[in-house]
C-alpha cells in the first residue's frame, strides 16, 4: 500500500435517514446494475445476496411511543487504520483491497476461493456468499449488466461503489481530454434512484464535494464527523467506515454505534 | 506471492512470512536429501560388504 | 493370513473380526465421502452455513482436532529438544494421532472452500498478512514434518524394513529427527498461533478481538499454550481408549504419569494466562468497543450462549483438569487421569466453538438479532468422516507397525517369535 | 523384459515422479481454475453499445420520466429520468424493476383462445375475427350494452380509443378501476364545480395533516410523493400522520398519532369544529371565496366537539384542541385523505370533511394547497357517427349502477358489478373485455368476484401476462409492456401541475403482442361499419401520432411538456364559489363511520390492509426484484407474517414467528405473526399484493391475498368502495 497523498480521492456516502423512506429503490436498482441474482425464495436474509440492504430500526419502546427508522447498508469500505480494514487484510489470496486512490475495498471474484474469512470479519455483514450457482428465469439473462461480470458460485461477493461507473466517468472524461471528474458524473447506482434523495455520494477528500461538507470528516479522528447529526456505523470498533449517516433523532445515532446496548438492556 | 502480481507492493511482512518459510522448507528439504542421499549410499554399501538382506 | 505383516512380539485379532472392524468404520467413511461428493457437486449450500456463519462447525473442527494433535509437536518437542527420554515410548501413537489429526485438517478445509479447485490460489496469490495464509503455509508443511515423521514408522513394517533401502531410509531419518522435530515445533508454534490470531485479528468482532504483542494478538499465543496443554492429554486420551479396545496396557504408566504431569503444568500455567486474557478482554478491550462482557452472554435464543459457557470453559474444563493432573496422588489414579484428560480435551473443543461459533452469533449492530446455527446432515457426516479414517490408520497402524515399543514387554505372549 | 513386481513397482513411482516434474500437472491445475472462472452456466452479458431511451413510466398512474438503459437490443435497466418534474431522477422500486416485467416468464407469447379448459394458440385475425363475430351477434341481438371494459384508466389516447369502440358499439358500460381517485374526484366536483384531477402541492406546504395516506407508500405518484416529502421537509415543513400502525409514513412523519380505525372522518370534522370554535380559519378565503360556510359551521358545531370526537376515535380532546390549533396556526397547512396508497375509494364524506379543512384554512388552488388539475383537452376527435342501435344501447343504464338514482354522483362503480351478476339469472354482461387490470385479484371479496365472472360467457383479457384475471378469460390478447409500446400519459397522478409524458418503445415487441389501441382499432375495423368508421386510423401510432400534434416533437425528444403557465382557474359552481353546502351535497345522508363487516364477539380483532412499495397492486404483479426486497417481518418463506402488537399477541399465546390461523366473516388462511409495537392493541395489519394465484415462481403461492378475507363494503352517500377492514380472529395454528 502506498502512501496517501493529497491528491487521492476517498469516494465515501452520505445518508440521510430522515429523508431515506424505506422504498426500496436502492436495493433494486444495485440489483440491476450489479447482477446480483434473484431466487425463488429470498425470506432468508442470511443467505440472499444483497449488496444493498435496507434495515428496520425501532426504539424499542412500546406503542403509541414507538418510532421507527429504515438505515440502507451499503458495503462501508472501511479505511481502518491507513487502510487496514476489517476484511482485506484477512483474505488468504488477496482477492480484495483496499485502494489508495479511491478508498473502494475492491473484491475480485475470479480470484476469491470462498474461504469466508472476509464474512467473518465485517461486521456489517455486507459481504455474502454465493451458496448457489446464479440463475436468471429463463429470459431474465436479457437483462445483465457487460460492465460487472456475473459471479459463480462458492464465492464471496459485495459492493463495490458501481467502481465500473467511475470506470466509465473516467474514460468519458479522458476522451473529451479531462483528468478530473465533475461531483456529479460518478454516482452509485442507488444514490441515483433514490427517489427521496437521501443519498448522497462524492469525494470526502474534496472540500466542494457536498459530502464532505456534510460529513465534515474530522483526519486527526480517522475521520470522525465534526456534524452533530452524523455518525458511522460501529465507529467505535475503529473500522473508519466511509458512509456517514445523518438523523436527527438521537435513538437512531446510539444505534448506529454500539453504545445503545447499555441503558436500553436493563 | 510473488512480485509479478499486479498488485505486488513490497513490504517487511514479506521478509519476515518468506525468511521463516524458505527456512523450514530448506531445512526438510536438505534433511530428507541427506537421509535419501546416506540410505542410497548405506545400501549400496552394505550390499559391497555381502550382506544380502536389511535384515540386522 | 496377514501374520507376515504383523510386528513380531505381539499378538493381534483375527483377520476376520478386524475386516468387521473396518468394515463398519468404512461404512461410516463412505457416508462422509457421499456427503463430501454432495457438496462438491451441488455446492456448499448442501450445509446450514449463512451469510452470519460464513465459518460454522467445519472450521471449528479444524481448530480442535488442530489443537488436539498439538500432542505430536509437543511430545515431540519434549523427547527430542527437552531431553526427555522417557517419552520415546509414546512418540510413535503421538506422531501417528497428529498424522491422522493434520490429514484430517486438510481435507475438511478442502470441502470447506467454496472454490476448491482453485483453492492453491491461497499460496500462488498469498496474502503474507492474512493469519489464513500464515496456517495454510505452516499447515501444509508441518503435515509435511509429520508425514517425515510418520514414514520411519512405516518403513518399521516387518515385510518393508527388509528391503535395505527402507530400513536405511528409516535408520538415517531416526538419527536425524530432532531437527524434524525442532522444525516441526516451529512451524507448530506459528500455526497454532496464527489459528488463535484467526480470531484475535478481527476488530470487527469484538468477541473474538484481542489485544496483542506487535502483530500478534493473545489468542496467538493462548492457543499454541493451549495445544501444547491440551494435545498430550489427547494423546493420553486416546492412548486410554486404544487400551481398552485391544484390552491391553500398551505404555508404562511412568511415561503417561510424566506426560500427564507435563500436561498438567502447561494446563495450569495456560489457564492463568487465559483467565488474565479473559479478564483484560471484559474490562478493557470489549468496554473501549463499546461492549460488556455480559452483551456477549445474553438475550440469545435458548440461551445456548449464556455464562455458562465461559464457567464450562475455565473452570470446569481448564482449572479443574489442571488441579488433577497436578496433583499426583490424583493423576495416578486411572480414572481420575482419564477424566482430567478428557476434561481438558473438551476444554480446547470449547474455546475453540466459542471464538469461531460464538464470535459470528453475537451482534455487533445493535439493530440485528443473535443469528443461530445447526449443522445439516452433510456437515456433521463429513465432520465425522475423518473420525472414521483416523480409527481405521489408527487400527491398521497397530496392527502392522511396531507403534508402541513397549507392548511385547508389557504382553508377553508365550511361545512368542 | 519381465515384467515382475519389483519393475512394475518402478515403473509406477518412476512414471508419478516423472509426470510431477514435467509441466502437466501443473498445467491441469492452471486450467482447471481457469475453468472455474469461466463455467459455461454462468452466463456472461454480451458487450454492445449502450444507449439511452427517454420515456414515461406507465406501471402506475405516477407518471414519472424514465431512462431506459440498453445494451445494443437488450433492455438493462431504467432509471428515473433526471429534470423530469415529476420524479427528477428518482424511481420507485417497481418502476426500476420494469425489465423484469419486460423478460417475464409469464407473458402471454401470442393470442390465445381458450379450448375445453386449456389454451390455444391462434392467430391475431382469427382471434379477433371470432370475438367480432360474438359482438355482432350481441349487436344483431340488439343488446350492445351487455358489452362491458374494465380498464384502470379512463383518460389518455388507449383508455378514450376503448370507450370509443363502446360508444360507437352501444355500450355505456366503460369501468374504470376504483380508486380513491374517484372520491377525490366527487369532491372536487361536489364543492368546486369541476371535473378535475386533485392536486397536491406537498412540496410547497409546511404543515401536511395527513389521514392515513400512505404518502410514501404508493399514495399519488410515488416517484413525486419521495422528492416532495424530502423537499418539503428541506425548507421546513413538518408531516403529522393519522394512522392507527406505525407505517412507513408514520414512521417517517414528525409525529405519528394513532387512532380507532375508521374515524378518520370524525377527527377531521372535530378538528373543523375546533378551527371554528376559535376563529382560526382564513376569514378572507372563508369569508369570500366560499358559499354555505354557515351550514358547515352547523354540521361540524353539532356532535363534534373534541369530547365527542375523542370518544370516536380514541385520541385525547387535548391532542385534537392542539392539532386544530397547530393546523390552522401554519402558514400554509395541508391535509391529505385516503388510506393507504388509496387502492379504495372510501367514503365520500370523510374526503369531503378533510377537503372542508383544507377550504377552512384556504388551502385550495394557491401554492402548497390542493390544485384543481383540469382534465387535459389534447383529445380531440370528432364524434362518431352513431346508428340506432348504438344510440339506443347508449340510453340504457349502466350496469355498475353508476350516475343511476342509488348512486348519482359515481362515474364508475366497478365493485357493484360482482352483486349485479350474481343477483341477474342470465348475465347482463354479455362479453367482458379487461386491460390494465386485474380485477379477480384487486377486488375485495374475490371469490364473489370469481363466482360472478364465471356467469359471463366471454371474457376477453388484454393482458400481457397471465394474470388471474386472464387465467378466467375465454381469450387473451397480449399487449405489448409499458417498455415496449408508444402511450400518452395525460397526468401524473397528484401532482399539482399539467404534465403531459409519453411513453416510447424502448424495445422492438418480444413477442407477438399488439397494442391495446391497435387491439381496439383492428375489433373496430372487424366489426365493421358503422363501428370501423368511428377510427379512421391505420394504426395507433398513427392516431396518437396526429392526436398529439404539435406536441409530438417535444415529447419524443424531452419525453415530457409541461404547461409553464399553468395557474388554477376559479370555483365553477353556480356560485362560482367554494360551496361548503349547495343541492347537491345536501342529498347526502347523514354523516357516519362506515363500521367494519363482522360480528364482534366471533371476531374480536379487527383486519386492516397496508401498503408498501415493496409490493405491486394493480395490474401488474411484483418482479421479482421486489420480492426479493420484502423484509423478513413481511414474507418468511411461503407465509405472510401479519403484525399485531404484543398485549394482542400476548393474550393469544402467540410469539414472533408463530403460525396462526386468521379468519374473517369472508374466509381463513394461514399466516404467521410478527409482534411490533408499531400497531394498535387488537389489530392484525397484512399486506395487500400477495396471495396470488397466477404469475411466476417468485410471486405465486407466497402470502395471502387480503382481499380473498375482506368483504366488499359500501358508501351510503355515493356507492364507492369505502371497506377499510374487517373483524377477525386469531388463533394459534
Amino acid at each position: 500500500m502506498d502512501q496517501h497523498n493529497g491528491s487521492n480521492k476517498k469516494f465515501g456516502m452520505v445518508i440521510d435517514l430522515d429523508k431515506c423512506t424505506g422504498c426500496g429503490a436502492c436495493m433494486v436498482a444495485c440489483m440491476a446494475e450489479n447482477n446480483v441474482p434473484v431466487r425463488e425464495d429470498e425470506t432468508n436474509k442470511m443467505l440472499s445476496l444483497h449488496w444493498m440492504r435496507v434495515y428496520r430500526l425501532t426504539n424499542g419502546k412500546p406503542f403509541p411511543q414507538s418510532e421507527e427508522c429504515f438505515l440502507p447498508r451499503p458495503c462501508q469500505h472501511c479505511e481502518g487504520h491507513h487502510g487496514h480494514s476489517p476484511c482485506v487484510s484477512v483474505c488468504p489470496a488477496t482477492a480484495t483491497d483496499y485502494d489508495m486512490h479511491t478508498g473502494i475495498v475492491s473484491q475480485i471474484p475470479t480470484r476469491c476461493f470462498g474461504c469466508r474469512y472476509c464474512m467473518a470479519a465485517c461486521p456489517y455483514h455486507v459481504r455474502q456468499f454465493n451458496w448457489w450457482d446464479p440463475v436468471w428465469p429463463d429470459g431474465m439473462e436479457r437483462m445483465l449488466n457487460p460492465n460487472v461480470s456475473v459471479r459463480m458460485r462458492g464465492i464471496v461477493e459485495k459492493c463495490s461503489f458501481c467502481y465500473h461507473r467511475y470506470q466509465i466517468a473516467k474514460d468519458k472524461a479522458y476522451a473529451e481530454g479531462r483528468r478530473e471528474l465533475q461531483e456529479g458524473e460518478y454516482q452509485t447506482a442507488c444514490t441515483q434512484a433514490c427517489p427521496a434523495g437521501a443519498i448522497l455520494f462524492g469525494d470526502l477528500n474534496n472540500p466542494k464535494h457536498a459530502v464532505a461538507r456534510i460529513a465534515q470528516p474530522d483526519p486527526a479522528r480517522e475521520g470522525k464527523s465534526r456534524n452533530p447529526n452524523a455518525f458511522r456505523l460501529l465507529e467505535r470498533l475503529g473500522t473508519n467506515p466511509k458512509i456517514y449517516y445523518l438523523s436527527t433523532r438521537e435513538w437512531v445515532r446510539k444505534a448506529g454505534d454500539t453504545e445503545v446496548r447499555k441503558p436500553e438492556k436493563a | 506471492m510473488f512480485p509479478f502480481s499486479f498488485e505486488w507492493v513490497w513490504d517487511m511482512g514479506h521478509i519476515v512470512f518468506h525468511g521463516g518459510l524458505w527456512y523450514a522448507l530448506s531445512i526438510l528439504g536438505m534433511g530428507m536429501t541427506y537421509c535419501i542421499i546416506k540410505a542410497v549410499y548405506d545400501t549400496v554399501k552394505s550390499k559391497d560388504g555381502g550382506h544380502g538382506s536389511g535384515h540386522h | 493370513m496377514d501374520s507376515a505383516l504383523i510386528p513380531n512380539g505381539v499378538k493381534r485379532c483375527s483377520i476376520g473380526q478386524f475386516a468387521v472392524w473396518i468394515a463398519i468404520n468404512g461404512a461410516i467413511l463412505l457416508w462422509g465421502v457421499w456427503a463430501l461428493l454432495l457438496i462438491y457437486f451441488k455446492g456448499l449450500n448442501q450445509t446450514n452455513m449463512t451469510n452470519a456463519y460464513g465459518f460454522a462447525l467445519w472450521i471449528w473442527a479444524d481448530l480442535a482436532v488442530i489443537a488436539l494433535g498439538g500432542g505430536a509437536f509437543f511430545t515431540g518437542l519434549l523427547r527430542y529438544i527437552i531431553g526427555k527420554d522417557e517419552l520415546k515410548h509414546i512418540i510413535n501413537y503421538a506422531v501417528l494421532i497428529g498424522f491422522v489429526c493434520y490429514s484430517s485438517a486438510l481435507l475438511i478445509l478442502a470441502i470447506d472452500v467454496g472454490q476448491p479447485l482453485r483453492a492453491w490460489f491461497i499460496f500462488w496469490h498469498a496474502n503474507v498478512h492474512s493469519m489464513l495464509t500464515e496456517v495454510a503455509f505452516c499447515l501444509t508443511c508441518y503435515f509435511g514434518v509429520l508425514t517425515i515423521e510418520y514414514i520411519p514408522l512405516i518403513l518399521e513394517n516387518r515385510q518393508l524394513n527388509r528391503v535395505p533401502f527402507f530400513h536405511h531410509l528409516a535408520h538415517n531419518m531416526h538419527h536425524i529427527m530432532a531437527l524434524f522435530a525442532a522444525t516441526g515445533a516451529f512451524l507448530s508454534f506459528f500455526h497454532q498461533g496464527s489459528l488463535g490470531g484467526v480470531t484475535g485479528v478481527l476488530y470487527g468482532r469484538p468477541f473474538g478481538f484481542r489485544t496483542g504483542l506487535l502483530v500478534w494478538p493473545w489468542t496467538f499465543f493462548l492457543y499454541t499454550w493451549s495445544a501444547a496443554a491440551c494435545g498430550p492429554c489427547f494423546t493420553i486420551f486416546i492412548t486410554r481408549i486404544t487400551e481398552m479396545a485391544t484390552g491391553k496396557k500398551l505404555v508404562k504408566d511412568n511415561v503417561i504419569d510424566l506426560l500427564a504431569k507435563i500436561a498438567g503444568w502447561m494446563l495450569a500455567t495456560y489457564m492463568v494466562a487465559k483467565i488474565i486474557d479473559t479478564w483484560y478482554w471484559a474490562a478493557v478491550t470489549a468496554p473501549s468497543m463499546g461492549f460488556t462482557l455480559m452483551d456477549f452472554y445474553s438475550n440469545n435464543p435458548g440461551s445456548a450462549y449464556g455464562i455458562w459457557i465461559l464457567i464450562a470453559e475455565i473452570l470446569v474444563c481448564g482449572v479443574l483438569p489442571a488441579v488433577l493432573l497436578l496433583m499426583p496422588s490424583l493423576r495416578r489414579n486411572p480414572s481420575v487421569l482419564f477424566a482430567a484428560v478428557t476434561l481438558a480435551v473438551l476444554g480446547a473443543c470449547l474455546n475453540r466453538w466459542v471464538m469461531v461459533l460464538q464470535m459470528q452469533a453475537a451482534p455487533v449492530l445493535s439493530f440485528e438479532p443473535w443469528f443461530t446455527y445447526f449443522p445439516s446432515w452433510q456437515e456433521v457426516a463429513t465432520t465425522i468422516l475423518p473420525v472414521a479414517y483416523g480409527v481405521i490408520l489408527i487400527s491398521l497402524s497397530y496392527r502392522y507397525l511396531p507403534i508402541f515399543p513397549q507392548e511385547p514387554e508389557l504382553n508377553p505372549i508365550e511361545g512368542g517369535k | 523384459m519381465k515384467i515382475d513386481r519389483r519393475s512394475f513397482l518402478a515403473f509406477v513411482i518412476g512414471g508419478a515422479a516423472g509426470s510431477t516434474l514435467s509441466p502437466l500437472p501443473w498445467k491441469l491445475t492452471d486450467d482447471i481454475s481457469i475453468w472455474t472462472q469461466n463455467w459455461p452456466w454462468t452466463p456472461v452479458p454480451p458487450r454492445g453499445e449502450r444507449t439511452f431511451v427517454t420515456s414515461t413510466c406507465t406501471l402506475c398512474p405516477g407518471g414519472c420520466g424514465i431512462s431506459v438503459c440498453k445494451v445494443d437490443d437488450r433492455v438493462i435497466k431504467v432509471e428515473g429520468l433526471k429534470g423530469h418534474p415529476v420524479n427528477d431522477g428518482g424511481i420507485c422500486p417497481l418502476g426500476l424493476s420494469a425489465a423484469q416485467l419486460l423478460y417475464s416468464s409469464t407473458r402471454v407469447p401470442g393470442p390465445l383462445k381458450k379450448v375445453a379448459g386449456g389454451w390455444q394458440e391462434v392467430s391475431w385475425s382469427s382471434a379477433l375475427g371470432d370475438i367480432a363475430f360474438q359482438l355482432s351477434e350481441l349487436r344483431a341481438k340488439a343488446m350492445p350494452e351487455s358489452v362491458a371494459w374494465i380498464s384502470e384508466s379512463d383518460r389518455g389516447t388507449t383508455a378514450e380509443l376503448c370507450k370509443r369502440l363502446l360508444t360507437v358499439f352501444g355500450s355505456p358500460n366503460y369501468i374504470r378501476t376504483p380508486s380513491l381517485q374517484d372520491t377525490l374526484e366527487t369532491a372536487l366536483y361536489l364543492t368546486q364545480g369541476q371535473r378535475a384531477m386533485a392536486g397536491f402541492d406537498l412540496e410547497q406546504a409546511d404543515f401536511v395533516l395527513s389521514f392515513g395516506a400512505g404518502l410514501i407508500e404508493g399514495w399519488g405518484s410515488p416517484g413525486h410523493m419521495l422528492r416532495a416529502r424530502s423537499a418539503m421537509r428541506a425548507h421546513g415543513g413538518r408531516i403529522t400522520h393519522i394512522d392507527p400502525r406505525l407505517s412507513k409514513t408514520a414512521a417517517k412523519a414528525d409525529r405519528w398519532i394513532p387512532i380507532q380505525p375508521g374515524t378518520e372522518g370524525a377527527l377531521a370534522l372535530g378538528l373543523a369544529h375546533v378551527i371554528i370554535r376559535e376563529g382560526l380559519f382564513r376569514k378572507e378565503f372563508v369569508d369570500g371565496r366560499t358559499a354555505g360556510f354557515e351550514a358547515f359551521k352547523q354540521l361540524a358545531g353539532e356532535g363534534f366537539a373534541p369530547e365527542a370526537v375523542a370518544k370516536l376515535t380514541g385520541i385525547d380532546a387535548k391532542t385534537i384542541v392542539g392539532l386544530a390549533q397547530s393546523f390552522a396556526g401554519a402558514k400554509k397547512p395541508l391535509a391529505v385523505c385516503g388510506r393507504g396508497s388509496g387502492r379504495v375509494p372510501g367514503g365520500l364524506q370523510e374526503a369531503l370533511a378533510v377537503h372542508y379543512l383544507n377550504a377552512l384554512v384556504g388551502s385550495i388552488n394557491r401554492p402548497g394547497g390542493v390544485i384543481a388539475v383540469p382534465e387535459p383537452e389534447y383529445i380531440n376527435w370528432p364524434e362518431p357517427e352513431m346508428d340506432a342501435t348504438a344510440s339506443k344501447g347508449m340510453q340504457q343504464p349502466r350496469l355498475d349502477g353508476a350516475g343511476s338514482s342509488e348512486a348519482p354522483l359515481a362515474r364508475y362503480l366497478l365493485n357493484r358489478l360482482p352483486k349485479a351478476l350474481a343477483s341477474a339469472s342470465a348475465s347482463p354482461v354479455q362479453a367482458l373485455f379487461v386491460s390494465g387490470a386485474n380485477p379477480v385479484h384487486g377486488l375485495a371479496g374475490t371469490a364473489a368476484v370469481a363466482q360472478a365472472f364465471r356467469k359471463i360467457p366471454l371474457i376477453v383479457s388484454l393482458s400481457p401476462f397471465m394474470d388471474e384475471t386472464a387465467a378466467m378469460a375465454h381469450y387473451i390478447l397480449p399487449t405489448h409492456t409499458s417498455l415496449e409500446r408508444y402511450e400518452d400519459v395525460p397526468s401524473a397522478l397528484g401532482f399539482p401541475r399539467p404534465v403531459l409524458g409519453l411513453s416510447k418503445p424502448a424495445i422492438k415487441p418480444l413477442l407477438n403482442t399488439k397494442h391495446a389501441g391497435d387491439v381496439v382499432i383492428e375489433l373496430a375495423r372487424a366489426l365493421r361499419s358503422p363501428v370501423a368508421g368511428a377510427f379512421p386510423w391505420a394504426d395507433y401510432e398513427g392516431c396518437l401520432k396526429q392526436t398529439l400534434g404539435g406536441s409530438w416533437a417535444a415529447l419524443t425528444k424531452a419525453g415530457f411538456v409541461v404547461d409553464a403557465k399553468f395557474s388554477p382557474s376559479g370555483f365553477e359552481t353556480a356560485s362560482k364559489k367554494f360551496e361548503f353546502k349547495n343541492s347537491e351535497l345536501a342529498k347526502l345522508p347523514a354523516f357516519a363511520a362506515a363500521a367494519a363487516p363482522g360480528d364482534e364477539r366471533s371476531f374480536p380483532l379487527l383486519l386492516v390492509p397496508y401498503d408498501t412499495l415493496r409490493l405491486a397492486v394493480g395490474a401488474v404483479g411484483s418482479p421479482p426484484f421486489l420480492m426479493k426486497t420484502l423484509e423478513e417481518t413481511v414474507l418468511q418463506q411461503d407465509d405472510v407474517l401479519v403484525e399485531i402488537n404484543p398485549s394482542t399477541a400476548g393474550g393469544l399465546g402467540l410469539v414472533e414467528g408463530a403460525a396462526a390461523m386468521l379468519s374473517t366473516p369472508q374466509g381463513r388462511a394461514r399466516v404467521r405473526v410478527h409482534i411490533t409495537d408499531g400497531i394498535m392493541p387488537g389489530l392484525v395489519a397484512m399486506p395487500r399484493g400477495l396471495g396470488h394465484t397466477a404469475h411466476d415462481k417468485f410471486l405465486a403461492g407466497k402470502g395471502v391475498n387480503i382481499n380473498d378475507l375482506i368483504a366488499p363494503v359500501e358508501d351510503p352517500a355515493s356507492g364507492f368502495e369505502a371497506g377499510w377492514g374487517i373483524r377477525a380472529k386469531l388463533a394459534k395454528a
